[in-house]
């Protein structure tokens, strides 16, 4: 099997579709000539031509909006934000039009938004936001976060081919620096359904996007003073499932639930209030968030280094609930 | 300074011919204004009667434009009309007991009780159901053009616009991405002169929306919206412009919204005068006397016309009272689209 | 004391602040000669004039756009959104520059949005919603859900005074249903300080905005049965008053949270998190919530009624509380 | 067809004095115009050095456009610079040292670490800090303007917008306000000819930027953005009609940008004699042989003062290296504003 990064992996999950499929287009600003502003679509314009990579206006409810009209008409549009964060031009289309539309009015809106998201390289407040939070807490949304290069290809790949609207969340802080193998030929992962990443015992830690890494080295810290942690990745939020962590925390009786995003109203109380509500019999103590502090990403290292969640926090976190 | 092109009002049977409508055309027309406005009127009556829910809009003194629109459509073009638009859904073949059912809220509705008013559409008749926020649907429509364009198919899509919702940022994504892209669209301004309460030159501060095209690189056309025949006219060749690779048309039809913003509101604050002056314009009327002078419209036509369309509001009115309210365990059925529903001729 | 609908008193609390400090100006659709979609400035202009009461172009992202670059002039521009579900169109303006702009640039942004929510009277699905969740969501924003005559005065006048982006959710169906006695003078309610509605032993329910209605129907039937119900009204849900919930939830061990938005990733969610996290000791059952469904609102009355919380579901959830 | 007027250059010594600048402004201009350069030069080399995190952009090509306008700006006139405008912070009197510190985090940037590159500004001078989402602060802009008409203050609010980012409904919808209102406000389009990787075409189809004010009942100017002192003079024309109640003016500056989008961007993708051209066209070469041709700059004038810059440059690397990284422990501090906060002289 090729190794591939989490960029190549992207890559080549959309090269994939678009040749099998000819409904599927991309467009977004710069992926045409350029191929992106982190080159997932490079080559793409060559192969494809102009009319399946359209560079884009900079207006991303053009570009989100003429997706679903798009889509209605029988196309497979791949939008692309050029960061995560300008998903925020484009919100109202998403929660007004296309999240609502099937219920209403029957018609299936299958596109996707890729959006570049995370941070960790001092992007700033603009170039670093995790905003699958908002977007997980609207019917008709559906949102993937993929942590490891075979699930971005076979989660990109399934999300074309969901029939609903779906904001795939690609972390930047994974591109280059995560590489691992990835089968050839097409494939599908099913959305909504959770990889056990780590088998463990004492605590289920739920977690997805880069967190996921920060996560695992935890778990080995902890691993080393006899803590054994099952550690959950999510891959979606929206659907998120909520089966593989019920059963798990069953099992350990404990929980943490860890996002990149801000605390307050952040998708990881979604996950503590069902644990809470659901296996609460089970629990041998307060489920805990690990999270980012409810401030906006801040630029500077030591900021941001204050500001992301680190190993030590989850490290912190576990041993807590251990000797809970 | 006006920039957009002004439509001059059609004359002649000739001319109409020319421009492709028969006389059975012309009648149909007719037909089409005079269900549109029978529909809003019964409806009317259904929400006074306790019978519809929420709020109730109407597209009074709009009729000729959307029904001059959509009759310059093709069977395979597409559109997004709006909350004033009653006739494109007629136009297209919307039964109007489905239009009843839907003011009801009952299962027959277009979208199943589920959102009220105009806010729905048959996807088979081309039409896509239109959301509040206005103009949202504006880039959806230009998607629909950007479809076709990549497909090469020799289809337009159509999108409606009321002239206070110009003023949003949707408005100018759209016509953006339509004029860079030369995409086979036709935008129409529902031109009422009134937003709610709000009059034009606190909605824009060009002479025309039309005049606004030009900031897009294509065409504006300002028609007398109360003229079906013009209207047509000049859909039908920015239709035809667009279908042959022209590109973006912005077509503003200027009428006056003759009753309140919902049927909530007296509109105080429309001029008597400009009501009376636009009553004696009053599209259906304008329409029927041109088919007595130039296409022999008789008395007994137009009875005969008159008494069908009453039939048919009357069976409409009674069929979709006969349409059960939606069961409330299905309250939560649908949010999700399944791979079944991709199962269209669309997606193929 | 003279008495008032929750909308005259809307409309008192602001006529009063713009006749104390002439800072303050409206700015919406429709709000001048018409008096706004509900007549809460109805004689606003004839009082304050135009340029005091203006209005607006169908133009969200420019009312509120303009409200944050007024108000870094000096003003305390007050805009209202014709409902509450149009606000998404000034989404990205309030997460991306009105919320962040103190952190970042040390520059307070002292906005108010008032925002027409919720809904009851079949408005379907762009007319009825709950967006509170999502704005709570975005640190430096506030949000503000009064339920009575009083607090919908005291805290308007509070969140015009506030530094910061206030989001102000007045809810519909309280407009003329709701009446009570509104001190004439002017008076402020903090924000963050959270009311209790009804005193009581056995159960903890926190809601806000109309379901303090709906909930203080239910206790009333289960208190028939012996159940007593200690309902907070929490008043402002950014910041909310963490430390009354906990407090009562410490004295009930029971917990149950009701809102009118949809379940997942609903505030909500983070109360149950934040009782769990750090009540999880005095906890004799799940928290529980009662939540609409996680769909859009639909038209129709019976299927809204299936979708808005009603007294009974909340009788069902405390009756279950209780019997745990 | 073109709508917009077109700018003259500017000419002789005696239209300059006219247009309000004695011979000390004129080398003030040249000054701010030089260290506009060095900032940027400067933040480059400390940026190959590994002493700016993140990314890195700079205005190379826009320091005639960007110190032009905010020269006719008056002490109490308000603007929203952006990314490429770096001659505004400088022109409004923002230390070097303290933009230095700004690109490399420390506690004495503007934003204290918070935010980084160019997103920055000193309330106190009149600016609002950038955010990136592209042109947000536009009708944050108008906002101030409006402020300033509600107020009866004779005070004039300047947003800029790159030519990229007038595709999106932000610039549509603060162009509406402030054009249906008449509100003392001056657009300011930094075109330099990309957007990232894109050309115009595919961002509007005007023929300019500025033809698009009429859509917005407003004039619309082309200058040539190399020419600081045709900037200048179109910029205070348009200032000061605002300023006595005449509205808005769109003014397009239009340049090149003469390096990549970012540090990162080679810009392969701009035709290598696009560059070749505008580089003959530099605005501070131009500047300098105009006022050697025209106010008698002298050679030793000249090299006092590149040594006063340089200078400047140097102190100001310094003292940004010496200021600290900000505290990990103040992470959380400031989101929300207190009443102090409003204790400005703003907000009495
Ligand atoms: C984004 C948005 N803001 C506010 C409203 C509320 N609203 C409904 S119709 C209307 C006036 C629309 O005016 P116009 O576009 O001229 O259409 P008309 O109703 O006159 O046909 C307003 C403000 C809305 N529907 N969408
Ligand atoms: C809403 C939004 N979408 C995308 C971006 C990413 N982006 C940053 S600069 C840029 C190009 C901007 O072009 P232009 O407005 O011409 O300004 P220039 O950089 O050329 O000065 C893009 C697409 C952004 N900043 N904001
Ligand atoms: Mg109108
Ligand atoms: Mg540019």
């Amino acid at each position: 099997m090729p190794v591939m990064s989490y960029l190549q992996a992207i890559s080549d999950g959309l090269r994939v579709e678009m040749r099998r499929d000819k409904r599927v287009y991309v467009i977004g600003q710069d992926v045409g000539v350029y191929g992106g502003a982190f080159k997932v679509t490079q080559g793409f314009q060559d192969e494809f031509g102009p009319w399946r990579v359209i560079d884009a206006p900079l207006a991303e409810t053009a570009i989100v909006g003429s997706c679903t009209g798009a889509a209605i008409m029988g196309m497979r549009p791949v939008a692309e934000m050029q960061f995560a964060d300008f998903v925020s031009c484009a919100w109202d289309h998403l929660v007004t039009v296309a999240a609502k539309q099937r219920y209403r009015a029957g018609t299936p809106v299958p596109i996707v938004v890729r959006c570049p998201s995370g941070g960790g390289f001092s992007g700033g407040p603009f170039h670093s936001q995790n905003p699958e939070s908002s977007f997980a807490h609207i019917p008709g949304l559906k949102v993937v976060c993929p942590a490891t290069p075979a699930d971005a290809k076979g989660l990109l790949i399934s999300s074309i081919e969901d029939p609903n609207p779906v904001l795939y969340m690609e972390h930047k802080h994974l591109y280059r620096r995560i590489k691992d193998e990835v089968p050839e030929e097409r494939y599908t992962i099913p959305l909504g359904e959770a990889r056990i990443h780590r088998e463990g015992d004492d605590i289920t830690l739920v977690t997805w996007g880069a967190m996921v890494y920060t996560a695992d080295e935890a778990a080995t810290q902890v691993e080393a003073e006899g803590i054994s942690v099952e550690l959950i990745d999510l891959r979606t939020v929206a659907p998120w499932d909520k089966q593989a962590v019920l059963k798990s925390v069953e099992k350990t009786s404990k929980a943490l639930v860890l996002h990149e995003d801000t605390r307050t109203g952040g998708f990881g109380a979604e996950i503590v209030a069902t644990i809470t509500e659901e296996a609460f019999e089970s629990l041998d103590a307060p489920v805990k968030r690990v999270t980012a502090p409810d401030a906006p990403v801040p630029f500077s290292p030591p900021l941001e280094k204050a500001f992301i969640p680190q190993v030590e926090d989850v490290v912190a976190g576990l041993k807590d609930l251990a000797a809970y | 300074m006006a920039i957009a092109r002004e439509a001059e009002p059609v004359g002649s049977l000739k001319e109409v011919r020319e421009a492709g409508l028969d006389r059975e055309d012309l009648l149909t027309v007719y037909r089409n204004m005079l269900v549109t406005r029978g529909v809003e009127e019964r409806g009317h009556i259904l929400y006074r009667q306790g019978k519809i829910p929420g709020s109730f809009y109407t597209g009074r003194g709009n009729e000729a434009g959307s029904v001059g629109v959509a009759t310059a459509m093709g069977p395979n073009d597409v559109g997004t009309p709006l909350h004033r638009d009653m006739g494109v859904h007629i136009t297209r073949g919307v039964e109007p007991w489905r239009i009843f059912a839907q003011y009801m809220g009952r299962a027959d509705g277009p979208t199943k009780g589920r959102d009220g008013n105009v806010h729905m559409a048959d996807g088979r008749l081309g039409l896509i159901a239109m959301v509040s926020h206005l103009p949202a649907m504006l880039p959806v429509a230009v998607g629909c053009a950007l479809a076709f364009r990549i497909r090469e198919e020799k289809r337009v899509a159509v999108g409606w616009f009321g002239e206070g919702a110009s003023a949003r940022g949707d408005c100018h994504e759209a016509m953006t991405l339509a004029g860079t892209r030369r995409l086979p669209m036709v935008f129409v301004c529902d031109n009422n002169q009134w937003a709610y309460s709000t009059p034009t030159h606190l909605e824009y501060a060009s002479e025309t929306v039309a005049d606004r095209a030009q900031a897009y690189g294509f065409e504006g056309v300002v028609v007398d919206g109360t003229d079906v025949l013009a209207v047509y006219r000049e859909a039908r060749r920015a239709i035809e412009k667009a279908r042959e690779g022209g590109g973006p048309t912005l077509i503003e039809c200027l009428t006056l919204r003759m009753e309140g913003h919902a049927v909530h509101d007296d509109a105080f604050y429309v001029p008597k005068e400009m009501f009376e002056e636009w009553a004696k314009r009053d599209p259906i009327e304008r329409f029927r006397s041109w088919l007595k002078d130039n296409a022999d419209l008789t008395d007994e036509e137009e009875d005969e016309i008159a008494l069908e369309i009453k039939k048919i509001m009357n069976d409409a009115m009674k069929r979709a009272d006969d349409s059960p309210l939606p069961d409330p365990s299905t309250v939560t059925e649908g949010v999700y689209a399944t791979p079944e529903d991709l199962d269209t001729p669309h997606h193929k």
